[in-house]
């Protein structure tokens, strides 16, 4: 190794003081980083200290819970006796939502299998380091493809009658609407505030509404045969 | 704090027992509290540091720090309800029905598992939205957010395999709907769901591969990639703080590694 | 919490009232520690158990007849009934736990494990193990059956007289 | 903590049950007439099942004090816990009377049903009436005693059955004699059922059952007439002979 | 003064700036949380009732005995292979202390005498109720986790019946129960089958339908499907509540569907006597050929009178015709070859008379508002569809409609449905029992589209049947097989040849048991060749009146020729022996007078036989049991003897005790009886 370094180190001067981490800073690192000086605490006992208060808290609530809310047990499992309706536990209430609408290979393969990978995908997803507002370049490109999108889930949604999923959809699309012809300098707080949501965004809260939506919907709103019911009726 | 030399407590601290275990001791320096995270197995995953403002309810609302939580509450009254659990049927049952009858707390134990598992399924989804609407998963973290999706379904898993443990009508069918929709899978569907399930039926099979997975495979996985996620948050610089969003809006900038650190050295070109 | 407060000047009240709620906050988290552990320990004790009674129903005296040794391999007992009356002895070797047989040709219970040998009132006659076999408690019961109570035992040489 | 909350459970329905007390409750009835005694029309002293209605309603009558009947006095109807009537009140009808359904409590036993009555001042009046559910071990003495015993020991002819009372020299005791059969211990009443009257230097007309009959027979005839001798026969422990 | 909003502030940013504080209070209220835990599981429900327990008996004089007996903690009895875990006596703690007769309060009463030990069978078998809970809400209600509440007392016989399927003698209700299922002839359309694999049959005879119209007229079948309460009170078939034209209709489909007998058994001109019969002479052949023993009528009281092995006969001169009945009674089994009727050997003059006499009860305002148009095609048609839709032909035998299979829902397990599985009517306690009760008593309630016609039965008599049917629960089928008690199964012995043909055409068995087939209103016949004499026997079927004058209920004269009075007595006295009593062992005659004198005074004296039989007609009034004053001609002595030493042995369930006799006592005692001997002018009387 003849070749100069490509780094240097430092170190910081008295360790019994305060200890500092060495960063090794390599040439195809930009060099206009930039971090403000924050005010920084120990981890012990501060940091640890409010891990273990916030632990302790939820501890307080769960025993309450428990000792108050007696888990459900219901009768031995009977393969002959099929109870009405036979629900999933509630987390996947949203997917058996949408299998009550759509042919198992969408509801149980393809949303899924797209959630996921959404999810696994969106921190790789060039738009998002960006973090621009939706609608503020290619504006009418995007809006065109806004357009297409949504018409093209709407009417799938109404295609196959989905008028659970339908209705958040619209909402989100109404929103996103209100960003498209919402200027980042506009006088109203809540207009600017959409205006500079990234797709990202966008595709994160409809996502999260739907499957609250849903959630709710098959938890309280489904009775005998996945016929609506309305729960505080009997 | 330790006030004084009288008091048991310290007079413990200062026997070469209790030094020969916890070597960093209390002192009330800088050194002394950073040696207390660096030296412990456990502790030395978080950095010695923090910003003071990543403590504030609003930054994380804690909801990794609550999710370990009941991952813990779970860990340890699983465990003790394992002790009274044979995965068999229909043995299953009558345990369970033993644990709400005659063993002491049991229905506490077996409450506080239950309730625990719903609220993890609840913190994770909300520490995901969370991370998402703060902008946490974007480089470096994007690795750690994958991560993150690997963990919430493997909660999802581990809530969806316990489900079937007691044995019961609700148990039996949740997984009943639940694996039918595995098998909507085409081409391996089907196979799947006969892997999972040990057979074509919910049956005997099923409850101990559920129990294996449930007590064995999936929490060993979950403290696996737990541990990851943690180291991974100090790897791409703690705990992760937002830049104003004035200064962001004018002039977009790359994100950088941040780290504890209050003085960082700029390399030559 | 980011702005920056002046932090106010760090009294001897607060340092005693901060020492006060740390012991409080540590003296608890050591209770409920020490609480947990014994609750564990009631959780750990089964308040029922599945096991086969200890009392055994040995059935009518008719069936022994006099001099004999009868071994009830399922609840590990001897039904010995002498001239003297009805005794019942633990089959389980006091050495190693081995179960012992009774041997007809010599008379005498044999252990196969380590070669102790017990006569018919249990008392030891060779062998490493280092006490008799014990009686256990037998009475009549209203039916008129021998019953033998194997979580009890009693002195030797007080037979059940019928 | 439980027990705190049981507290407060109990505390909070009783709150509740006062306040709805007054809306709940049935239709007064108003006496129209008053008597002064109550007699027994019809059926007393009947033989039942634990829990279940018994076969026939229990009727009544209101007297004045000149043995005349009284229509339109109010009367009510107690018995012991788990004892329930249909009507549980009433008012005497044209000819007097009041019926009732009775179902009888879930122990077998003796209940004492009492009917009340207030006269002209006031002053209540009562009629107690003794009804028998009868449970397994004295339904299988029933059942004996109707197969072996009651052709001698039952006075009453049927046309199914005509009674042998009549032919015997020495008349047997009917079971309801509790005045005699009572003063028999269950050891005494075993021997005589088993070895006949001789065994007790009674009448030899009196056959030996004790082969005929198992020991748990016996016992359960016992039982029987235990419970439907009159007066009642002084309860003490009763042991169940095991078979 | 602060706002309440501002005050939470303050005191939020307090908890926020001193975490210490806050740590401390937090972990203590963490500690107090964690602490609730284990006092909530002390003050457990079944602590607080040993507790009142152990209070109760304090004071009694037996409380050393009772607290020696006492165990503390969750007591269980677990029974594996019954899948029982109880745990009721936690709570139920004195179940099995004899000295607690007197206390009444649960849960501390103790349990009456019942034939099995607690440890046996434990609680929830017959009980039911959950037996692992220890809270009373669990235990005893109907929860999401167990559907079976605790059995109302009233019905507890059902649980006997889940292991007995034999009628038990404690368990009347439980018998009554089972009987009116087969009575009534409910499992014809409700199959039950019994754990042992086989199926409870009915045992009602309802008449095939192919002739009917030989039989009786329209407007009878019309009024009677109207309401057959109507036509007799005793009538087992129900209410279908027919509208008027259904009912027309039905009546129309079955006179059109119905075949013609052959005119050489049903004549069709009457053959009505010219003379009017004497009323006193059919009413005196009515009387002596014991028709009563099996039809009933209506007494003038409005009470029934006669046996139920038949119909009822108060208005049956308003139902049959006259050509009919008198075919009918020459001989039944030409027109239902599975009547119970048996073919009494009348003359014609006496058919005439029994005719004339049966018609004679009539009841003229039946069918008085009965008028039917002649029925169309469209009716009958309609009619076929009713009977096909109501499953008339699940127990009538009619003319080209199948008997359909599984025609209602199957009852084998209906004492364990969940009530997840029944839809109640409002008003009405959400229960099984309830539910099942409420069924039988009124089954349109449930919907007027139901099949399920409307029984005439009593309060007593629906209880009755759900207790019957809360015994077939899936326990019985789960049930070891050494706890399986199966019903006994049905003989179908059939005598052969000549004598069987006799007895068949007789209905010997709807009266008597011979091998274990047959009624039991008369007594066994099975060894009856071991028990009487030949001449004996072939007077007795010459002439029945000897035996027993004073009962109603006796057998018929039947009329027999000689030849076939000597087929059957040669049959009984070869076929029906038995092989544990040697026939020629004693001698029917030739005592010792001493030997006789002796057995007299054991007669009169040690046994004191006469209380219950007579020999001296004059002198002795006991007649429980059959007289015995010409017993000598009647039994034989080896019969006699072993009579007496085991009369139970030779008719279980006898009234005569076995008295235990030596030898010596037994042989006198048949030397006494042989003596009595027919008389020779009493012979020469009759």
């Amino acid at each position: 190794m003849t070749e100069p370094k490509d780094f240097v180190a430092g170190v910081g001067s008295d360790i019994r003081k305060s200890q500092k981490r060495v960063l090794f800073v390599t040439r195809r690192t930009s060099a206009q980083v930039k971090v403000s000086d924050e005010e920084q605490v120990q981890t012990f006992p501060e940091g640890l200290l409010r891990i273990a208060l916030a632990i302790e808290i939820l501890a307080i609530a769960l025993v309450l819970i428990s000792l108050f809310f007696n888990a459900p047990l219901e009768g031995i499992a009977d393969p002959t006796n099929t109870p009405n309706p036979a629900k999933a536990p509630w987390y996947f209430l949203g997917l058996q939502e949408m299998l009550h609408y759509f042919p198992p290979v969408v509801a149980g393969v393809l949303i899924p299998t797209v959630l996921v990978v959404a999810l696994v995908v969106i921190p790789y997803f060039n738009v998002n380091i960006e973090a621009d507002g939706l609608f503020l370049k290619n504006r009418r490109r995007r809006l065109s493809i806004f357009y297409v999108a949504a018409l093209g889930f709407s009417l799938f949604l109404w295609f196959f009658d989905v008028y659970v999923a339908l209705v958040p959809t619209l909402i989100v699309a109404a929103f996103m609407l209100i960003a498209a012809f919402s200027s980042p300098h506009s006088s109203s707080r809540s207009r600017r505030y959409l205006a500079s949501k990234p797709v990202s965004w966008w595709v994160m809260t409809w996502f999260l509404f739907e499957l609250i939506v849903l959630t709710i919907v098959g938890t309280f709103f489904r009775g005998p045969g996945w016929s609506w019911v309305l729960p505080w009726r009997g | 704090m330790p006030d004084g030399k009288g008091g048991y407590f310290e007079r413990l601290e200062r026997t070469r027992v209790w030094r020969s275990v916890f070597r960093s001791g209390t002192g009330s320096s800088t050194l002394h509290r950073a040696l207390a995270i660096q030296q412990n197995l456990f502790l030395h995953l978080f950095s010695t540091k923090v910003r003071r403002r990543m403590l504030g309810f609003r930054a994380t609302w804690y909801l990794g720090a609550l999710t370990l939580g009941t991952f813990f509450i779970l860990v340890i009254t699983g465990i003790l309800l394992m002790l009274y659990y044979h995965p068999s049927v229909p043995q299953a049952y009558a345990d369970v029905k033993d644990l709400k009858f005659v063993v002491s707390s049991g229905m506490f134990l077996r409450n506080l598992h239950r309730w625990s598992a719903h609220a993890m399924v609840l913190l994770v989804f909300a520490h995901m939205f969370r991370v998402f609407y703060r902008g946490a998963y974007r480089p470096p973290r994007e690795f750690n957010w994958v991560i993150g999706v690997i963990l919430l379904l493997i909660t999802l898993l581990l809530s969806y395999t316990g489900y079937l443990l007691p044995w019961d009508q609700l148990a039996f069918w949740a997984i009943t709907v639940g694996s039918n929709i595995s098998s909507a899978v085409p081409v391996f569907g089907d196979k799947a769901r006969f892997l999972m399930l040990g057979g074509h039926q919910v049956n005997a099979n099923a409850l101990l591969r559920f129990y294996v997975l449930h007590c064995v495979i999936l929490p060993l996985a979950a403290v696996l990639f737990v541990a990851v996620h943690m180291w991974r948050i100090r790897k791409d610089g703690g705990l992760y703080v937002r830049q104003s969003e004035p200064a962001r809006e004018s002039e977009p900038q790359p994100e950088v590694p941040a780290t504890d650190n209050k003085e960082v050295l700029v390399g030559k070109r | 919490m980011s702005e920056n407060k002046s932090t106010p000047p760090i009294t001897e009240q607060e340092i005693s009232r901060r020492a006060f709620f740390n012991k409080l906050g540590m003296g608890s988290l050591g209770v409920a520690a020490v609480g947990t552990l014994g609750f564990t320990y009631r959780f750990l004790s089964p308040n029922v158990l599945y096991e086969a009674s200890p009392i055994v129903n040995a059935g009518k005296p008719e069936g022994y007849p006099i001099d004999s040794v009868t071994l009830d391999v399922n609840s590990a007992i001897y039904l010995v009934h002498l001239e003297e009356g009805f005794l019942s002895l633990n089959a389980i070797c006091t050495h190693l736990g081995c179960m012992t047989a009774w041997k007809p040709e010599l008379g005498i219970i044999a252990c196969p494990c380590h070669g102790s040998k017990f006569s018919r009132e249990g008392q030891k006659l060779a062998g490493p193990a280092p006490k008799p076999l014990p009686w256990l408690k037998t009475w009549l019961s209203d039916d008129g059956d021998i019953m033998v109570d194997r979580s009890t035992t009693i002195r030797p040489f007080e037979f059940l007289r019928i | 903590m439980s027990r705190i909350l049981w507290l407060s459970g109990a505390l909070a329905l009783t709150l509740a049950a006062g306040c709805t007390r007054h809306t709940a409750s049935a239709p007064a009835l108003h006496a129209t007439a008053t008597g002064s005694a109550i007699v027994e029309s019809s059926g007393g002293k009947q033989l039942g099942t634990p829990g279940a209605m018994l076969p026939q309603p229990l009727v009544v009558q209101v007297n004045d004090a000149q043995g005349n009947a009284v229509t339109g006095a109010l009367v009510e109807f107690r018995g012991a816990e788990g004892v329930t009537f249909d009507p549980a009140a009433s008012l005497s009808d044209s000819s007097g009377q009041v019926s009732t359904n009775v179902t009888l409590g879930a122990p077998p036993g003796r209940y004492e049903v009492t009917a009340a009555s207030n006269d002209k001042a006031g002053k209540g009046f009562v009629l107690k009436v003794t009804e028998l559910a009868a449970g397994y071990q004295q339904q299988l003495g029933f059942e004996l005693q109707d197969q072996y015993c009651a052709r001698c020991h039952d006075p009453e002819s049927s046309p199914q059955r005509v009674s042998n009372y009549d032919n015997l020299a020495v008349k047997p005791h009917a079971f309801t004699e509790g005045e005699t059969l009572n003063n028999f211990s269950d050891a005494d009443l075993i021997a005589i059922i088993s070895h006949g009257g001789p065994a007790l230097n009674r009448s030899a007309l009196m056959p030996p059952y004790g082969v005929t009959l198992s020991r748990s027979e016996v016992q359960a005839l016992i039982s029987y007439i235990r419970l439907v001798s009159d007066p009642p026969w002084r309860i003490t422990g009763v042991v169940y002979a095991k078979q | 003064m602060k706002s309440m909003k501002a005050r939470l502030i303050s005191f939020s940013r307090a908890l926020v700036r001193d975490p210490i504080r806050t740590f401390g209070m937090v972990s203590f209220l963490l500690l107090v949380a964690l602490a609730i835990a284990p006092a909530k599981d002390h003050f457990s429900e079944w602590r607080h009732y040993q507790q009142q327990y152990l209070r109760l008996i304090h004071d009694r004089g037996d409380a050393v005995t009772l607290q020696r007996h006492f165990q503390g903690g969750i007591r269980q009895i677990w029974l594996p292979d019954l899948g029982v875990v109880d745990r009721c006596q936690s709570c139920h703690t004195g179940l099995d202390e004899a000295s607690l007769v007197d206390v009444s309060t649960q849960p501390f009463r103790r349990h009456p005498p019942i034939p099995h030990r607690l440890d046996e069978f434990g609680c929830v078998v017959c009980h039911r109720g959950q037996g692992a809970a220890t809270t009373v809400a669990e235990a005893h209600h109907s929860t999401l986790a167990r559907e079976e509440p605790l059995l109302p007392a009233r019905y507890i016989e059902a649980s006997c019946g889940q292991c007995h399927h034999v009628a038990l003698p404690g368990t009347p209700k439980l018998n009554e129960g089972r009987e009116l299922l087969a009575r009534y002839g409910c499992v014809r359309c409700h199959s039950i089958k019994l754990p042992d694999s086989s199926t409870m049959t009915a045992t009602d005879q309802p008449p095939p339908l192919t002739h009917i119209g030989d039989k009786t007229s329209r407007e009878w079948i019309y009024a009677w499907l109207k309401d057959p309460a109507s036509y007799a009170a005793s009538a087992t078939m129900p209410n279908f509540q027919l509208s008027d034209a259904d009912a027309r209709d039905i009546s129309a489909f079955l006179i059109a569907n119905s075949e013609p007998l052959p005119a050489d058994i049903v004549p069709v001109a009457a053959t009505k006597s010219s003379s009017a019969p004497d009323p006193a002479a059919g009413s005196s052949l009515y009387g002596e050929s014991f028709c009563a023993s099996c039809h009933a009528v209506q007494n003038a009281a409005g009470n029934l009178v006669g046996g139920d092995l038949g119909p009822e006969l108060t208005r049956v001169g308003s139902k049959v015709k006259p050509e009919w009945l008198q075919a009918w009674l020459r001989d039944p089994r030409t027109y239902d070859s599975h009547t119970l009727m048996p073919r009494y050997r009348w003359t014609e003059p006496q058919l005439t008379l029994m005719n004339a006499y049966v018609q004679s009860k009539t009841d003229p305002d039946l069918m008085a508002n009965v008028h039917l148009d002649p029925a169309t095609s469209e009716q009958i048609a309609h009619g076929k569809a009713l009977v096909t839709e109501y499953g008339c032909a699940v127990c009538h035998e009619i003319r080209g409609i199948q008997k359909p299979e599984n025609f209602a829902p199957e009852l084998s397990r209906i004492g364990s449905k969940p009530l997840a599985q029944l839809v109640f009517i409002s008003g009405m306690q959400q229960t099984l029992p309830d539910y099942i009760a409420a069924k039988i008593h009124r089954p349109r309630a449930f919907g007027t589209a139901l099949r399920m016609p409307q029984y005439t039965f009593s309060a007593e008599q629906v209880d009755a049947l759900t207790t019957a049917l809360l015994s077939y629960t899936d326990r019985s089928f789960t049930l070891p097989t050494r706890l399986q008690i199966p019903s006994p199964s049905i003989a179908t012995y059939q005598p052969a040849g000549h004598a069987g043909k006799l007895m068949t055409e007789l209905n010997c068995f709807a009266c008597h048991r011979i091998n274990g087939r047959g009624g039991d209103m008369a007594p066994d016949l099975t060894w009856e060749g071991t028990a009487v004499q030949r001449q004996w026997l072939d007077d007795f079927l010459k002439n029945p009146n000897t035996l027993r004058p004073a009962l109603i209920r006796r057998m018929p004269k039947f009329n027999l020729s000689d030849s076939d009075r000597a087929v059957l007595t040669d049959y009984f006295m070869t076929v029906y022996q038995t092989a544990d009593i040697d026939r020629d062992s004693m001698p029917l005659s030739g005592y010792s007078t001493a030997l006789v004198e002796q057995g007299r005074q054991l007669f009169y004296s040690k046994y004191s036989c006469q209380s219950c039989h007579m020999v001296n007609a004059a002198q002795d009034k006991g007649y429980i049991g059959p007289p015995l004053t010409q017993v000598g001609s009647r039994l034989t002595a080896p019969w006699i003897f072993h009579w007496l030493k085991n009369p139970q042995a030779l008719r279980p369930g006898t009234i005569e005790p076995n008295q235990n006799m030596s030898d010596e006592d037994a042989g006198a005692l048949t030397a006494f009886l042989m003596a009595q001997k027919t008389s020779p002018t009493r012979e020469a009387k009759r």
